[in-house]
């Protein structure tokens, strides 16, 4: 996001953009008051960010009752559902399109394949394997056990050894960051990688994140994910974040880069004044946006971006460096929506 | 059966680990009566070094030493400044002192070494991994077990069989008598920290291959550490071996039998076990009146 | 002449110490019965069993012809069973007349009351002032315990135990660390507080024992050796030997 | 009791409240009704700190559980602050209840080890009852306070009723702290054998203490979910135990008005130092290491010596550990 700001110096569409940037701590209280902060004291005209489902929806209600434009980043499905809200966008994926398309990718492969779940129990993990586990059994799949694991598991031996004594023909897994590290390193540990494939969600094999922290336990896994530093979208993206001294970028800069360009295309559109956020936001659902997460139409329903999911493989790249590449490529995924 | 007793070493390997963070807590505590919350710190500053270390091609082994070395300074500069003027104060202000500093460390190390997680690349002699009746086991895993036994014993040796570990003992319990025979026992407490925080760095050593390195672990592993030494009945040495098995195999089993509810579960054990016990598993014999 | 207590056969064992052995004697209202015997005869572990703080290995113990085994020491206490202990026990940060008060307030019911706190703080003030007049100490009542000297610190705990109205009272070295004549002055206050409360005192100073008691009972080794009127404890022969000493006769 | 006696404070008191009433604007209103609200629970747990010496690392639950109850009683029944109020006000007693039997016969470390397990195992509860309590992403969309006919959702009405609660909280706690039930509790933090010794049941008094704090802490927790129609996991969380007792030491330890001077610096150093800086936790840890070794009796304690003689004369119990 301060990438693109910079690289448009600080202007768009004409007009002098001022960033301001608070910390959420992915605490739901906090985020409101710092939201309440931007709104009420510094009078922002746009809010965007929040990675942090949790504090996405506890967001919801203020920025709605403020009618404050507000581009979220989180990921639970009730924020393209029961939470949408026409005063959010929401340029990045639902937990959904990645669990969905894992359960086509894997039966698609394995189609006869018994299939374990493991996941951190909480709100994120629930949906990823739900979505997984509902496609996957309508496609005909043969599901096994279901192991949860507190969020924050220290040690993951015992459930290695578990695994390890079930046999499963494959397992889908959801995990994120240092749950994410201990459970591949210690999945190569317990020597499970290369004997039982493992495919997952992309924030489980996070390019920026967890990758590099795993070394090459993580080689050969697949993930669903609408972000890879090799899908085409992505490679002006890459050149310039790696510019600044950084690695291959992750999702979370990714999509807050991607946020700034939906942002400008919207400012753009609108010729700089957003204070008519009906008229804003049709502009914005007319036509798709180029954006670093590629061709990105919006769901008018919902404010819910229309992605496509890449299926990466984690392969070695130049220098031994594990990277994320794209296998295949599910066009235009579009979440299923409020029920109406 | 196989199945089983590689599920006792997981929960031992873990239980070697918390023994070695709760040794190192409970040593102030016991021959000091000093609570000392930065303990994890010292942690997660052992993890950190011995992930630099290992990534920079010197004898892997060297790592440990390192990391004890560190953390072992940073104790003893802790202990001149502010520590030695809380030896006598009550357990509040020294939890509140501790825990302050603990803050400062925690976003101080964020600083250094980023927010970033961070996993040491084992060395070659650690990542093999044992066939017990046709189940995987990483040799790491035995390792940690290991050290845990050998550093265990080597520190009550020094305690309890040395003549320093005499004086220790005795500075505690008749500080004016030891001082008379002439032996400075500001310099033995300042001693007896910086045992505690070396042990600190290298039981963070030692767990970076397994629980990694970022910041947020060092509270994550006081909290464990505190529980084992309570559990254990306040700082003694058996205790703290019974409350270091206790929290690991409470942990480790609660999430082979109630997975969903692991932490509830090990967490409802302890705290039953404090409510029978309300002075943990060895209590140490005190007069009333 | 009723007894308000009575020990029956106790023994108490710590490990392979033994402290106690089969003691038994009775106190009756109103007396003043000297506890004495060398250090570690098992005086003090014995006002541990009586008030509660211990229990006693075998044996029994009745409180106004009622057993007491089992019954936690602060029930006992409320019954009217009270001690004192080794050093002055107080609250250092308190004042003297809030000290005495906190007793007065428990003796009145009114402990741990909320509601209506008001009246019972007025009422128990009033008695602590009325108890602080009795003793000389009326005018130090607003100062903090930390700021009196030991005697005076001496005299408010013996007067939070006197606060309590008891039936029994267990001194244990009250007059430790005071002059003569401020140790008789407060032997003297309770004796005149409530003539019908018994007070079994233990003390060092065996001039005060043989002055201000009834009866001495004497222990030594954990055993009762003798118990009885001074005249007969200053004669008993076992009691010079293990004990008395020189002191007795010169 | 507190302000009947003094109507020179009474007045002052009454300003101070209608002051930011009449000027502030929604953000700092309603941020202001925050630090009441949590001021208000961080002052219940000086009533176990400050006076019984009872370290609790899990008041969170007492506050964060009538948060969950407040929220869910709402969202079937409706903001009726007469229900909320007293439901939030019985679910902290009731789970101080609990706890209070469980550490009844402990103390020391054992009790923040064993306080701060029953606190864990209460996070774990509202985080895995997904059904009642939302799991992780918490509960949304609650209907706004109300009483009688009146709507209590905007920023200044928040602010009033917090600053009403926390003005009937404070009495409560003081009247408390100076009947005869407060004055045993210092007395069991003093010498806890002597009131034995003088006939007081020490568990009673604990467990009597423990529900006067957690009646004040659920109360207080009751109106929290309402300043932002939202209450999640974080509010039973044990770092939000630890982050009061830091509040608490920052302001005061025993004072009890001192925990709104500590609610209030905390809050407002992690809501504006953190828009200038990413080190701001260095900040808090250096702001509460320099209290611990400069001002033991924190900011009020400070205050207290500052103005000297004009504290002095007053009740000398309220004094803390």
């Amino acid at each position: 996001m301060q990438l693109l700001l910079a690289q448009s110096g600080n202007i768009m569409a004409g007009r002098a953009v001022e960033f301001l940037v608070e910390d959420d701590q992915a605490r739901p209280e906090e985020g409101v008051r710092k939201a309440r902060k931007l709104i009420g004291q510094n009078k922002v005209d746009i809010l965007c960010g929040v990675i942090s489902s949790g504090v996405a929806l506890a967001l919801r209600d203020v920025v709605t009752e403020a009618k404050v434009p507000t581009f979220l980043l989180g990921s639970a499905n009730d924020l393209a559902r029961k939470a949408a809200s026409p005063y959010i966008v929401r340029p990045t994926k639902t937990n959904w399109m990645l669990g969905h398309t894992a359960a086509r990718w894997t039966h698609g492969k394995l189609p006869q394949a018994r299939a374990l779940t493991v996941a951190s129990d909480y709100a994120a993990g629930r949906e990823f394997v739900g979505d997984f586990a509902d496609t996957y059994r309508q496609l005909g799949g043969q599901l096994g056990k279901q192991i949860w694991t507190p969020l924050g598991n220290a040690d993951f031996g015992p459930l290695m050894t578990s695994i390890a004594m079930e046999r499963p023909d494959v397992v889908y897994g959801f995990f994120a960051g240092s749950d994410a590290v201990r459970f591949l390193r210690q999945w190569k540990e317990y020597r499970l990688n290369g004997r039982i494939p493992l495919i997952g969600t992309g924030a489980f094999f996070d390019q920026e994140d967890v990758l590099p922290a795993v070394g090459d336990a993580a080689l050969g896994t697949v993930n669903t994910f609408q972000q890879s530093p090799t899908a085409p979208a992505s490679a002006a993206f890459n050149q310039a974040y790696m510019a600044t001294g950084k690695p291959l970028p992750g999702e979370f800069s990714t999509s807050g880069y991607a946020c700034g360009q939906v942002i400008k295309a919207v400012l753009e559109r609108m010729g700089g004044d957003i204070s008519d956020w009906e008229n804003a936001r049709q502009a914005l659902f007319a036509s798709p946006v180029e954006t670093a997460l590629g061709h990105m139409p919006f769901d008018p329903r919902n404010g819910q971006a229309i992605l496509d999911i890449h299926v990466n493989e984690v392969r070695r790249g130049q220098g031994g460096k594990m990277i994320n590449t794209v296998v295949h490529t599910y066009q235009a995924v579009r979440d299923p929506g409020p029920a109406t | 059966m196989g199945y089983a007793l590689v599920q006792i070493l997981n929960a031992l390997s873990f239980s070697a680990l918390l023994l070695l963070t709760g040794l190192g807590l409970s040593v102030v505590l016991s021959l000091m009566n000093f609570i000392n919350l930065a303990h994890g710190s010292f942690y997660l500053l052992g993890s950190y070094v011995a992930v630099y270390w290992f990534a920079s091609g010197a004898p892997w082994w060297l790592a440990f030493p390192m990391a004890f070395a560190a953390a072992a300074l940073a104790g003893a500069l802790l202990e001149r400044f502010p520590f030695r003027g809380f030896y006598a104060r009550t357990h509040l202000m020294q939890v509140l002192l501790t825990y302050g500093l603990s803050v400062i460390f925690a976003d101080l190390m964020r600083w250094g070494f980023g927010a970033q997680i961070l996993s040491p690349e084992l060395p070659e002699a650690l990542q093999g991994v044992v066939f017990l009746l046709d189940i995987p086991f990483p040799l790491y895993r035995l390792f940690i077990i290991a050290a845990g036994l050998v550093l265990g014993v080597l520190l009550w040796l020094l305690l309890d069989r040395t003549l320093w570990g005499a004086v220790v003992r005795a500075s505690v319990s008749d500080r004016g008598m030891v001082e008379a025979l002439g032996i400075d026992t500001r310099r033995v407490f300042a001693a007896v920290l910086v045992l505690s925080a070396g042990l600190g760095g290298i039981s963070g050593a030692l767990g970076a291959g397994m629980l990694a390195a970022y910041p947020g672990l060092d509270e994550e592993v006081l909290v464990l550490a505190l529980i084992t030494v309570v559990a254990g009945g306040l700082g003694t040495f058996r205790g703290t071996v019974a409350g270091a098995l206790v929290v690991g195999f409470a942990l480790t089993f609660s999430k082979l039998w109630f997975p969903e509810f692991a932490n509830a579960a090990a967490f409802s054990a302890m705290a039953a076990l404090l409510l029978l016990r309300p002075n943990g598993l060895v209590a140490p014999r005190q007069r009333q009146v | 002449m009723t007894a308000v207590l009575e020990i029956a056969g106790v023994s108490k064992r710590f490990g392979a110490f033994q402290a106690l052995t089969d003691v038994s004697f009775e106190v009756q209202e109103g007396e003043t019965l000297g506890l004495i015997g060398p250090n570690g005869a098992g005086k003090t572990t014995l006002f541990n069993l009586i008030s509660g703080f211990l229990s006693p290995d075998t044996g029994s113990l009745r409180f106004m012809g009622e057993p007491i085994n089992g019954l936690p020491p602060a029930r006992r206490a409320a019954r009217g069973l009270v001690r004192s202990f080794q050093k002055p026990m107080v609250f250092p940060a308190l004042t003297a007349r809030e000290n005495i008060a906190m007793a007065a307030r428990q003796r009145a019911g009114d402990g741990l009351r909320w509601l209506g706190a008001r009246r019972a703080l007025e009422a128990a003030e009033a008695r602590a002032n009325r108890l602080l007049a009795e003793s000389e100490l009326g005018r130090r009542g607003g100062e903090r315990m930390a700021d009196l000297s030991h005697g005076e610190q001496r005299m408010v705990d013996v007067l939070m135990s006197l606060a309590l109205e008891p039936r029994l009272l267990l001194l244990d070295e009250p007059t430790a660390g005071l002059a003569r004549a401020e140790a008789e002055r407060l032997l003297e206050m309770v004796r005149r507080h409530d003539a019908r409360t018994a007070v079994v005192l233990i003390a060092h100073d065996i001039e005060i024992v043989f002055g201000a008691c009834d009866r001495i009972a004497v222990l030594d080794l954990g055993r009762v050796l003798c118990c009885g009127a001074p005249e007969m404890v200053r004669a008993h022969a076992a009691v010079r030997t293990a004990y008395l000493g020189a002191l007795a006769d010169p | 009791m507190l302000l009947a006696h003094r109507p020179a404070a009474a007045g002052l008191v009454a300003v101070a409240i209608a002051l930011p009433a009449l000027w502030a604007g929604e953000f700092h209103l309603r941020f202001l009704a925050e630090i009441l609200i949590i001021g208000t629970a961080v002052m219940s747990l000086d009533l176990l700190v400050g006076f019984g010496g009872l370290v609790s690392l899990g008041h969170a639950a007492p506050f964060g559980l009538a948060a969950y109850a407040a929220a869910i009683a709402s969202q079937s029944l409706g903001g009726n602050l007469l229900l909320v109020l007293p439901l939030g006000a019985a679910t902290g007693m009731a789970v101080a209840a609990v706890m209070g039997a469980v550490i009844l016969r402990t103390s020391h470390l054992f009790l923040l080890i064993l306080t701060l397990l029953l606190g864990k195992i209460a996070w774990e509860i509202v985080f895995h009852w997904r059904e009642v309590t939302g799991g992780a992403d918490g509960l949304r969309g609650l209907p706004p306070l109300s009483l009688g006919p009146w709507e209590l959702s905007d920023a200044r009405s928040l602010y009033l009723l917090a600053a009403g609660l926390a003005l009937a909280a404070t009495t409560a706690a003081r009247s408390f702290a100076a009947a005869p039930l407060g004055r045993a509790l210092i007395g069991i933090r003093e010498q806890p054998l002597r009131m034995t010794a003088l006939g007081y049941s020490i568990p009673r008094i604990r467990f009597s203490a423990m529900l006067a704090a957690g009646a004040i802490a659920g109360a207080a927790g009751a109106l929290y979910p309402f300043v932002n129609l939202y209450v999640g996991p974080q509010s039973v969380h044990w770092t939000l135990s630890a982050t009061m007792i830091v509040m608490l030491v920052i302001g005061g330890v025993g004072s009890l008005w001192g925990a709104f001077l500590g609610s209030a610096a905390y809050l407002t150093v992690q809501t504006y130092v953190s828009s200038y800086t990413d080190r701001w936790q260095l900040f808090v840890g250096l702001v509460f290491v320099l209290t611990v070794l400069l001002l033991p009796a924190g900011i009020a304690g400070g205050l207290r010596s500052l103005v000297g003689g004009w504290a002095h004369g007053r009740n000398g119990n309220d004094r803390g550990a």
